[in-house]
């Protein structure tokens, strides 16, 4: 489905989240991460209980770390909580639940979320601590563990480029989850760095087609 | 009108401003010709691409630009193209909105029987089975009766299955019927057709719950 | 692994392949083959008792139909074999073995094969019979399939531009099968339409990077 | 030289042109600056860049360009850039030639524990399984000791394992072992290090099998 009438404010967009939601956030660190959209989720928001889906739960007081800090993350999946140590600090306390996921698997899982797989084979992680609790399996005389896919409420996605149609292009490292975030979610709303009209940005160089996205949002 | 071109205006009513919708071959290909320039349908095929555009004039024929029947189209401006497994993730992953496609048989439960024949012609299936499992909602678009007359709403599929309880609307000549509760049920009768012609072209009972057509 | 040193002959290029090699061959139909380099396994090599991954197996004297009618072809995995009706008559007459496979699973199978996962569950196919001989099992009430991945000896693939590294560019649905299949063989030839200077492909236009592709071949 | 940039320059040196290469934070994060400028090695990282160029020079900083340890990196001619999923559909499906990375233990089997320390800090992993599973070679630069003398490579990790028989090579200040029928041999001596010392700083049995040094 794509219906976008141009961009709207990034207050507006954040009000598809209520509390209790799964949320899924792109970017590697900060790199890639929609920045205006998660100020708009901490000011003007007060879904809380939410679970967020992340490589990292941002940096201390940055991006998704300014989310911990008020408390309204319940839980976090991530491969790399560690960036942030106020979101080590909150686990180690009880104040989140961590699920901790090999990071090359949280994006298959989020692809495979995206894309109606309900599950898949990896040989990663097989026979390690994050194996635990998880389908073991043999394929090939290789050990493989069974991963479930990841599913959001929203996605909050960031992308350099957006045509009027809700075309995506990212640039650089900054693309990393982005796209795969924006194909798994109920609702995706991509915060853009510019919007181009649409016909310019060619056909082979959309990464993210229009019918994945909701609602536009400019950086600010 | 053609019988056929019929059912597809039909079908074409179906589809609102804004879904991203997979056409079959046969009756479905005839929708975009029926489709207003307004119309704000985005056309997608499984071969990789969305924002499928008109035929090619003659002379404007791009090799690299075909749909799923092998055909020459355009790409609109806006368009996107994808790989194979992007394009079925796509499908797969219920992003595309309609998908509208013709059925040899279709089940009073719903499931559609649409790739092959008993016996023979089991050699290729395309995209059939993605699109009817995965499309959001897929409409069946199909003449009432074989032209031997057989007709193709049936109790239970003897065709081959494409996908179980998976048709949402199905549009013949003679009726639309909606899927309720997992079963077809008549919603509307087409042209100048009476229940009875309907009961009589179809080889299951149905329920009958007629709609106030929508103006348009 | 990349070490190319400008473009080879499709002669020296199919010398990759031996008989009993199971080969994947891109393109939609005739869009997007590597027409080049399927005249070459035909009039250069004599491998035989091929397995050809491919979505069609060509058309009647075109494409993969000209090594068709050499016998050559001892089995073919397609989703569509009846775009030529000489597959379907070598099928019926028990020349070849014929592995029918949905599109879409098709396609992701072969990513599967290049991505290193072992096996992915999906509801396509679910209770017809093309589930035949495979796993099902249920997830959230949906019955799926477990299908393993695709992957071959030798690719042959054809992409519109490639510069000298091998990064490729494919053009329009001529895409297709190709990037996949680029990244699931043993050995990928790309044939490609153009051959571009180091950098003139931009990073974010890149769709296969060139470590994927071990030679590159000119359409003739 | 400083003993990490020996371990690394020892590391650099099993990399062949044409290599794809991964390089973990730490010590094989100095191998760029040892390589020499003709090496024909492209660096691969896991947040998404093939051909991974120098640091950028002072007011050249890309913000949209970072390696996996969220460093500013620029990207060489021919580079390619991609999501997450393709990037470790790259290394899973054994595309990177070579990691090379850090560890906090090696078993004598080539087991891997490089991401967690017992009862803290086992809320980090990244991309070390996916690499340590994936990478076609994965070779291990550590120090040979642990700064209060503890060995690290052990006859069985006691550390939380990122994968099983991954290591194909270790390289220490030391030594270089590498794996063969299932067990760490070790093959090389660095530096004037004495098969003694390597036994003294080692705590598993393990074979020698010494080779000529390639001359280079």
């Amino acid at each position: 489905m794509t219906v976008i009438h141009g961009p709207i404010a990034p207050e507006e967009a954040v009000a598809a989240i209520r509390s209790g939601d799964t949320v899924m956030v792109g970017g590697f660190g900060l790199v890639g991460a929609p920045l205006t959209l998660i100020d708009a989720l901490v000011e003007a928001s007060d879904a809380d209980e939410l679970t967020i889906i992340s490589n990292n739960i941002g940096e201390p007081g940055r991006g998704l770390g300014k989310l911990l800090r008020q408390g309204r993350i319940k839980r976090g999946i991530a491969s790399y909580f560690t960036s942030n140590p106020e979101a080590v600090a909150a686990v180690n306390a009880g104040e989140i639940e961590a699920t901790l996921v090999p990071q090359g698997t949280f994006a298959e899982a989020i692809r495979a979320g995206g894309a109606g797989i309900a599950g898949f084979y990896t040989p990663v992680g097989a026979g390690t601590l994050l194996a635990e609790g998880k389908e073991e399996r043999v394929f090939d005389g290789v050990p493989h563990i069974l991963e479930r896919p990841l599913r959001a409420d929203v996605a909050l996605v960031y992308a350099a480029r957006a045509d009027e149609l809700g075309n995506l292009w990212y640039r650089g490292t900054a693309r990393n989850f982005n796209p795969l975030m924006a194909t798994a979610a109920r609702v995706t709303v991509a915060e853009v760095g510019e919007i181009v009209p649409v016909g310019a940005i060619e056909p082979e160089s959309v990464h993210t087609p229009h019918l994945y996205v909701d609602a536009l949002v400019r950086s600010r | 009108m053609d019988v056929r071109d019929r059912i597809a205006a039909r079908a074409a009513q179906e589809l609102r401003p804004g879904e991203v919708v997979n056409l079959g071959i046969g009756i479905p290909n005839r929708i975009p010709s029926l489709l207003g320039h307004d119309a704000g349908i985005f056309l997608h095929t499984e071969n990789g691409l969305l924002g499928v555009g008109p035929r090619p004039m003659a002379g404007e024929l791009d090799p690299d630009l075909v749909d799923a029947a092998k055909q020459p189209v355009t790409a609109l401006p806006g368009a996107a193209a994808f790989d194979s497994a992007q394009s079925f993730a796509m499908i797969r992953g219920g992003h595309v909105d309609v998908a509208v496609l013709g059925a040899l048989q279709v089940s009073i439960s719903g499931d559609v029987a649409n790739w092959a024949i008993p016996g023979r012609d089991v050699l290729g299936v395309g995209g059939a089975m993605d699109l009817v499992v995965g499309a959001k909602r897929v409409i069946v678009t199909m003449t009432a009766t074989t032209p031997s007359g057989e007709p193709k709403i049936v109790r239970e599929c003897t065709y081959p299955l494409t996908a179980r309880g998976a048709a949402d609307v199905v549009v013949t000549e003679l009726a639309v019927f909606r899927r309720r509760d997992g079963a077809l049920v008549l919603t509307e009768l087409l042209g100048d057709a009476s229940i009875e012609d309907v009961r009589a072209a179809t080889a299951a009972p149905f329920e009958v719950e007629l709609e106030d057509r929508r103006a348009d």
